[in-house]
């Protein structure tokens, strides 16, 4: 960063680094945070100067990674996924930098979580599937049992049982973001168990050649894939904001504005386009439950609900918001192949 | 006769040279060799990095500055050796058996979980329940390499694939501990079991590292006097070097196989306790081994017999990481840099080939005593005979 | 184009090749005729099968040339050699254990069909022994197989593609006198039909009966080539070696209290298959009693069971009355028995280690080298160095690898090793296999020592004029049974090869 | 109806196990070549990378329109691989463990760094299934079972026949086996041990990294950073598994991919234990196929042992151990 500094904190330049789970080409999640990224770039110009390290899994070495971004001057550090202790350990010990890691769980005067409020997407997205799937079963491939999957396949299910009460979603767990080949076993195994609708958190877009060919209508996280499943896409998350966002929190340690948070900071993910053969009553109605989603006349968590063993979790009048939805661990009933942690 | 296969042997044939082989070779001339296979091989990236645009020599010193460059660098290369060294002296301690113990991630991976169960669920002083998290993590791996061992020792089954096979086994045990069994709740951590209170004593004058780093060096002064003046080591040795003589000289062979190869697992079991108590790494994820095992290996395999020779090899090995680690940041991919690994390694094996040859003319003869060189001397062994 | 009997084979000029700096053969000159037998003879290490070796591709020379029937040859490979019509029989048996007869003789011929059937392959193999005259089940695989039989595989292959010269290098070392009876009428037909036969051996009465010329190497240079006929034993020795010695053995009554006693002994064999039966013997102190027999007939079992690397199946084995067979190895070990094993490299000694840790192989635990768990390095290497100088064992140092020694020398390591260990009981199996003259006399003067100071030897050995030389009490083994025990004073030795064929003693003795 | 529950969960694991594994069949043929003429080569990952890696390249820059010629072109540069390998060991006679590791990791590196700006793409130059005219309905289980793309009946069927035949019914095949089990032997009779074993080494090298390129050209089509994920070692595991005895690693591969989507099918359709809970259940099964895999091994070893059966399931002798003929 630039050592010239006012009293109020403001730099004439920063430096802001990106650690990434993944490659920047991945055609899924850390590609959007690539683009996030640039648009940071771009919207600061010669004030911001963006640099991005790829492909950092968790282990020791990872820790050396943030390390080695603080020692080279960053005045801000993003990271793409939850790095969690192996992150905290730099940060705790870098008060002068910075940090925000995506779906964190540590607050600090230099770190804060943010995240995707996408509980509300996977709802609008499951009422599209509940138009869509003819049998009412809907297949989510997931990575691991955390919040982020549960948010997904509850909203599916409540999305989807808005329209049809007898929806189900069958979860194949693979224990990983990012693996073609078992993506690909698991959404051979939905297929061929006879789900009518394929979703899942995957970082890359295999499940949706599939689902093609056998198909069966299918959406996908990160951004607009239609191009692997040209007849049978749905719909997808926008990331979208991952810019605005970046850019944000780049300004404001400019100004000498940068604050920490003491809750997760959740960003808008609304839903994407649609696919060319998605009817157009569907794409309405999957609006229509978004804008009531966004008004609050509606609600993804709204009691009575149980999970899928059977406890009952919310009571009827109580609803959950998105920043209570971000710590979720159970999945409602109608749910299967995944169980409350 | 298979065409390529003509051609091939062929050209390595039509040469005037040809190696001959030492008859001794010396523990110098083989880390010289090793040493010059290793510079070799960066020589060779060097001219392929310059070649694909990147320049060659600010990677080098960028490398060299990140380790020695700074306190952290010594550092940090050092917290990489810890483990890497512990899995290695275990694979050491087998290879001078001839086991081939490729499963020291797995045994590594399972003396971490023992301690982080140990830790989180032990109440204590600290002292204590470090010392239990130890003997629990050298149980765990002693445990994890005894189906192996048995197998071995008395069904005669090559260990290269089973404890190989049973390092995936043990990622996937781990993986399950950090989002099932163990895992983090409180915080919904991601992918962590809950975090160990207690962390060992740090050196005296570092930031980071840990008494830990005493560890490997004291079993490889003990490795090296059991193999230098005990009859164990001489056992041992025997085994290794025709098991039917050691039977001929009443070593009970397969009973030995089955402890040595069960202390190769405690030890690397231990490594895994060890990098576990550092600070900052104090819970388990599925990445806990950022392929440790398969380095100390690597390092044991380079250092042959020698337990010194783990220790270089090791600090070697783990600088090379580190550095890699601190080239990522700086643009380097850890795509190259696994490459980079794969071609020093192989430099490094053609090193320790070429200690045992030396080229000679194919038409030379005695003449001037051109052969008769720094071997031997021909005439004292005439005179001898 | 063969048969005249004068005109060379193969013409070796000027032939040098060293290992490790070290000349093993320096400018030696070579040449064979068509239709002789060629015997090639010297001491272990004098570059007998490294000269052969070269003749037939496998080592390069370093300088000189090789003449196949006139035409110079550079042989890079041994299919090269091959081509040209040499074919050899190697010291160290070059056959694949796994496979069958009749697939090992047709590895790596150009004449074997391209697909093949076992069915085929089997034919073909009977139908060349059929003409050879030499026979093995072509279905057994190597490994079922005794030495002798392997032996033959390997003359069948070389002779089965044609070879005009060919190379047998110490075949009847391992060989029992019928079979190398043989193999000497098969190599004189071979001769008479034309072919050249080079013939490594260390028996110089072979020598005598079958070559027409003979050659001496000593120390990798040419001592002579000259006709067989005229020449001595004594003079060959003396050529060979720069010195002749002859051990002259006193045979002794031993009336002394037994040492080893067996009694009603059985064991298996690796194979499962009961290789010793009932078998009683009784060794005497100051007595070595040998034990004739074909390899193979449970000696090796007899050997093992003894010394504790073999469990007993039934009855007992004591030492001066105390029970030997509850005894593990090491206790056997420290009651002072010692044990020369038939195969000194594969159970004898670790080539990959020096010689020092060799030197104290089979007692490094005892209070002479052991305090406790550790071992005293300097003692091992005192006790090596003395053991390389009493034993005349020819290493670089005692910190030099076993493997580099030659065979002589490496046995010459255990033989006295062992003798040191025994105080009341040696063991020695086949202890002069492959050793040259005067590395064999070496090792039976050892063998003597130790009688005369009151140890009790076993000397088992195939080679019956070493059996008949050194017993003072002979006994006969025949399918893992005792057929008769002899004084040697009484021990006929047409009688005991009959008794070693399986012929009954009555059937013998009419 | 238990019968046709039990009919249905193995056609359907092996249905989908079958492609899933062809990678590993590939390879482990691969393997197999090579370790028969005594050369192991662990670089098995690295060269599913290469193969895979460039036959992506093929399509996606060279404009590659056949499966056929990409897959060959992954197979050359595998092969090549394999050459600088075979080079290493066989005439330099380095350690084969060591380059064997060092071709594991570098080939990962480099065919990552060759992939990089190409992942996730997907790959259209697909190799299609032979359904005999559509006869069954695709999404039969038995038509699951049976019908695929012809790579999948080149490596299940026409591979293992090929290799059992020149094996154990040719003249080649049996100097190969006197290569793997006894070099000295074999060199004795004129058989080239350097020759054939770079040769074996390299067309090994060609068939594990056809493994790679049918993962991108069918499988999952489309590059990905580590596509091996620990198949290349599970094919070394298969190796021994089946004894060295090409028809067996059908076996070995055929179970390998049961257990893996054992893992999938079984959350897919529900099957569960009773003391489990589903997520929990989703990480034991992912830890079985290398346990079965490990028992697979130990089982017939020990029936060996207690058994006291032939030992046509021994590795060949002469494996990992350099030869060189004036050595002693
Ligand atoms: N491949 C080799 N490597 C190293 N040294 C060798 C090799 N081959 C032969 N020598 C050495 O060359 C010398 C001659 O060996 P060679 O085998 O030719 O002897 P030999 O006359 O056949 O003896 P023996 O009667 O014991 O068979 C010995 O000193 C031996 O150690
Ligand atoms: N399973 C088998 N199949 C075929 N032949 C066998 C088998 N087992 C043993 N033989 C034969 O029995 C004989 C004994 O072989 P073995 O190697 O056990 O001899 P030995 O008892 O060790 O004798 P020595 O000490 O003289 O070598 C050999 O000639 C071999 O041909
Ligand atoms: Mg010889
Ligand atoms: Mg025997």
């Amino acid at each position: 960063g630039d050592d010239e500094e006012d009293a109020s904190g403001a730099k004439e330049s920063i430096k802001a680094a990106w650690v990434y789970i993944g490659p920047p080409d991945d055609n899924g999640w850390t590609q959007e945070h690539d683009r996030g990224r640039l648009a940071a770039d771009a919207a600061l110009g010669d004030r911001l100067t963006t640099s991005f390290v790829p492909n950092i899994g968790f282990d020791a070495g990872t820790t050396e990674t943030f390390q080695q971004l603080v020692d080279d001057g960053n005045d801000i550090i993003f990271a793409n996924t939850e790095y969690a202790g192996l992150l905290t350990e730099v940060s705790d010990n870098a008060p002068d930098t910075k940090f925000c890691e995506i779906n964190g769980h540590y607050y600090s005067d230099n770190l804060f979580p943010f995240y995707l409020a996408h509980e509300k997407t996977a709802y609008q997205l499951g009422v599209a599937a509940g138009h869509l799937a003819g049998n009412g079963r809907i297949g989510y491939i997931g990575a691991f049992p955390t919040a982020t999957a549960f948010n997904d396949v509850n909203g599916l299910l409540l999305g989807a049982r808005s329209v049809n009460p007898d929806a189900t979603v069958e979860t194949v767990l693979v224990s990983t973001f990012f693996d073609p080949q078992k993506a690909a076993q698991a959404a051979n195994a939905l297929l061929d168990s006879g789900v009518d609708f394929l979703f899942g958190v995957m970082d890359e877009p295999t499940f949706l050649q599939l689902s093609e060919e056998a198909g069966v209508w299918t959406g996908y996280w990160n951004l607009d894939f239609r191009t692997a499943a040209p007849t049978k896409y749905v719909s997808h998350f926008d990331l979208s904001e991952f810019g605005p966002f970046y850019t944000e929190q780049c300004q404001r340690v400019l100004d000498g504005t940068w604050v920490s948070q003491d809750e997760v900071w959740l960003l808008d993910t609304p839903i994407g386009d649609f696919g060319p053969n998605v009817p157009q009553d569907v794409q309405d109605a999957v609006h229509d439950a978004g804008a009531k989603l966004d008004s609050g006349e509606l609600h993804v968590y709204a009691g009575p609900l149980s999970d899928n063993e059977g406890n009952e979790r919310l009571a009827a009048g109580e609803t959950l918001d998105s920043l209570e939805a971000y710590a979720i661990d159970w999945p409602v009933d109608g749910v299967t192949g995944i169980s409350p942690v | 006769m298979t065409p390529l296969g003509s051609i091939a042997s062929t050209v390595l044939r039509v040469t005037p040279w040809r190696l001959e082989r030492r008859l001794e070779v010396e523990a110098r001339r083989a880390a010289l060799t090793r040493i010059g296979g290793a510079v070799g091989a960066m020589v060779l990236v060097g001219i392929v990095l310059l070649l694909t645009g990147r320049n060659a020599f600010w990677i080098f010193w960028q490398g060299l500055d990140a380790i020695f460059g700074r306190q952290r660098g010594i550092e940090g290369a050092a917290l990489r050796a810890i483990p890497i060294l512990m899995t290695a002296l275990g694979v050491a301690l087998s290879l001078r058996m001839k086991v081939w113990n490729i499963g020291s991630d797995g045994q590594f991976l399972m003396g971490a979980l023992a301690a982080v169960g140990v830790g989180i669920h032990m109440d204590g002083p600290a002292w204590l329940v470090l010392i239990v998290m130890a003997a629990a993590a050298t149980l765990a791996g002693a445990a994890w390499i005894l189906v192996p061992a048995l197998a071995r020792a008395y069904w005669d089954v090559n260990e290269i694939i089973t404890t190989l096979l049973l390092n995936f086994v043990a990622l996937q045990l781990v993986t399950w501990s950090a989002l099932g069994f163990w895992r983090d709740k409180e915080a919904a951590v991601i992918q962590s079991t809950r975090e160990v209170a207690h962390t060992l004593p740090g050196l005296p004058g570092a930031n980071s590292v840990t008494i830990a780093l005493l560890v490997p060096l004291v079993i490889a002064a003990a490795l090296w006097w059991v193999f230098r003046s005990t009859t164990i080591g001489y056992e041992i040795d025997t085994i290794g070097g025709n098991p039917r003589a050691a039977g001929y000289a009443g070593i009970a062979v397969r009973r030995r196989i089955l402890i040595v190869m069960l202390f190769t697992g405690a030890i690397a079991g231990l490594g895994g306790m060890l990098q576990l108590s550092a600070p900052g790494a104090q819970a388990m994820n599925a990445g806990f081994s950022a392929q440790f095992g398969l380095s100390g290996f690597i390092v044991a395999a380079l250092a042959g017999a020698s337990f010194w020779g783990v220790i270089g090899g090791g600090l070697f090995i783990a600088s090379m990481f580190y550095a890699g680690i601190v080239l990522q940041t700086k643009g380097l991919s850890v795509y190259i840099i696994f490459a980079i690994y794969g071609v020093i390694l192989t430099g490094i094996a053609l090193g320790e080939i070429a200690a045992r040859y030396r080229v000679v003319r194919r038409e030379a003869v005695d003449g001037d005593g051109a052969q008769a060189g720094d071997d031997h001397d021909a005439a004292t062994e005439r005179a001898a005979t | 184009m063969t048969g005249d009997g004068t005109r060379p084979s193969v013409e070796a000029l000027g032939i040098s090749k060293a290992f490790g700096g070290v000349a093993a053969l320096d400018a030696v000159d070579f040449e064979v005729r068509w239709s002789e037998v060629h015997a090639l003879v010297g001491e272990n290490g004098a570059g007998k099968t490294t000269l052969c070796n070269i003749l037939a591709g496998i080592y390069r020379a370093d300088a000189g040339q090789v003449i196949v029937d006139g035409t110079e040859r550079d042989f890079r490979s041994p299919a090269h050699a091959i081509d040209a019509g040499i074919g050899m029989v190697h010291q160290h048996f070059r056959l694949v254990e796994p496979m069958t007869v009749a697939e090992n003789i047709h590895l790596g011929w150009p004449e074997t069909p391209g697909v093949v059937s076992q069915r085929a392959l089997v034919d073909r193999t009977e139908q060349f022994m059929g003409e050879m005259g030499l026979h093995v089940d072509p279905t057994a695989r190597i490994w079922q197989l005794s030495v002798g039989e392997q032996q033959r595989v390997e003359i069948l292959r070389v002779l089965a593609r044609g070879a005009r010269v060919l190379i047998l290098d110490e075949p009847t070392a391992v060989l029992t006198a019928k079979e190398a009876d043989d193999l000497f009428r098969v190599i004189r037909e071979l001769a008479a039909s034309g072919l050249s036969v080079i013939f490594i051996t260390h028996k110089l009465r072979e020598v005598l009966a079958v070559s027409d010329r003979l050659t001496v190497l000593r120390h990798g240079v040419r001592e002579i080539t000259r006709p067989t006929e005229g020449a001595t034993a004594s003079e060959i020795a003396r050529l060979m070696t720069g010195e002749e010695r002859v051990l002259d053995v006193e045979h002794r009554t031993v009336t002394g209290a037994p040492a080893l006693e067996l009694s009603g002994v059985s064991a298996l064999n690796d194979r499962g298959i009961e290789a010793l039966h009932d078998v009683d013997l009784t060794v005497r102190s100051g007595e070595i009693l040998g034990i004739a027999g074909v390899s193979g007939n449970g000696q090796s079992e007899l050997a093992e069971v003894i010394c504790a690397l073999r469990p007993l199946r039934s009855g007992s084995i004591t030492l001066d009355g105390a029970d030997l067979a509850s005894l593990s190895v090491r206790a056997v070990t420290d009651i002072g028995v010692g044990h020369i094993p038939e195969d000194r490299i594969g159970m004898g000694m670790v080539l990959s280690a020096p010689v020092k840790d060799n030197a104290v192989l089979h007692n490094y635990w005892t209070e002479e080298f052991a305090q406790g768990l550790t071992l005293d390095r300097q003692g091992v290497i005192n006790f090596a160095k003395q053991l390389v100088e009493t034993a005349r064992v020819q290493t670089r140092s005692v910190f030099s690898t076993a493997g580099q020694m030659s065979g002589g020398n490496q046995q010459r390591l255990v033989a006295r090793r062992e003798a040191l260990a025994a105080d009341r009981l040696l063991v020695a199996a086949h202890p002069t296999r492959g050793l040259d003259v005067n590395a064999a006399q070496e090792v039976r003067s050892t063998l003597i020592d130790k009688r005369d100071s009151g140890c009790a030897v076993l000397l088992i050995s195939d080679d019956l004029d070493e059996v008949l030389l050194m017993g003072d009490r002979i006994a006969v083994m025949y399918e893992g049974r005792i057929m008769g025990v002899f004084d040697s004073a009484d021990a006929d030795r047409e009688h005991i090869g009959l008794l070693m064929g399986g012929h009954s003693a009555v059937e013998a003795a009419s | 109806m238990i019968l046709a529950i039990i009919e249905n969960a193995f056609l359907s694991l092996i249905g989908s196990a079958i492609p899933a594994s062809a990678v590993v069949m590939l390879a482990a043929t691969g393997a197999m070549l090579g370790e028969r003429v005594g050369v192991l080569n662990l670089g098995q990952e690295g060269l599913i990378g290469i193969g895979a890696v460039f036959s992506v390249i093929a399509v996606l820059s060279w404009g590659v329109e056949s499966p056929w010629v990409a897959m060959l072109i992954g197979m050359i540069a595998a092969a090549v691989a394999g050459l600088i390998f075979a080079l290493c060991v066989v005439s330099f006679r380095a350690s084969q463990v060591l380059v064997g590791l060092a071709l594991a990791l570098g080939g990962i590196g480099l065919s990552n760094q060759l992939g990089v700006n190409r992942n996730g793409t997907p790959i259209q130059t697909l190799f299609r299934e032979i359904n005999p005219g559509g006869v069954l309905d695709d999404n039969d289980l038995v038509s699951a079972f049976l019908f695929h793309d012809p790579v999948v009946y080149i490596a299940y069927i026409g591979l293992p026949v090929v290799l059992w035949f020149v094996l154990f019914r040719t003249r080649h095949g049996m100097n190969m086996r006197a290569v793997g089990e006894n070099p000295a032997a074999a060199d004795a009779v004129g058989v080239s041990v350097t020759g054939w074993r770079i040769f074996y080494s390299v067309l090994g090298a060609a068939l594990t990294g056809a493994g790679g390129a049918y993962m991108v050209l069918s499988f999952t089509p489309t590059w990905s950073p580590d596509i091996a994920r620990g198949r290349g070692w599970v094919a070394l595991a298969v190796v021994i598994f089946a004894g060295w005895r090409p028809g067996w690693a059908v076996a070995g591969a055929l179970l390998y991919g049961s257990m893996i989507s054992l893992d999938t099918t079984a959350q897919a359709r529900g099957w569960g234990l009773p003391f489990m809970g589903a997520s929990d259940l989703s990480f034991f099964l992912s830890m079985l196929p290398y346990v079965v895999t490990l028992v697979a091994i130990l089982i017939p070893a020990g029936a060996v042992k207690l058994g006291r059966r032939v030992r046509s399931t021994a590795a060949p002798a002469a494996l990992a151990i350099p030869y060189s003929r004036e050595e002693r």
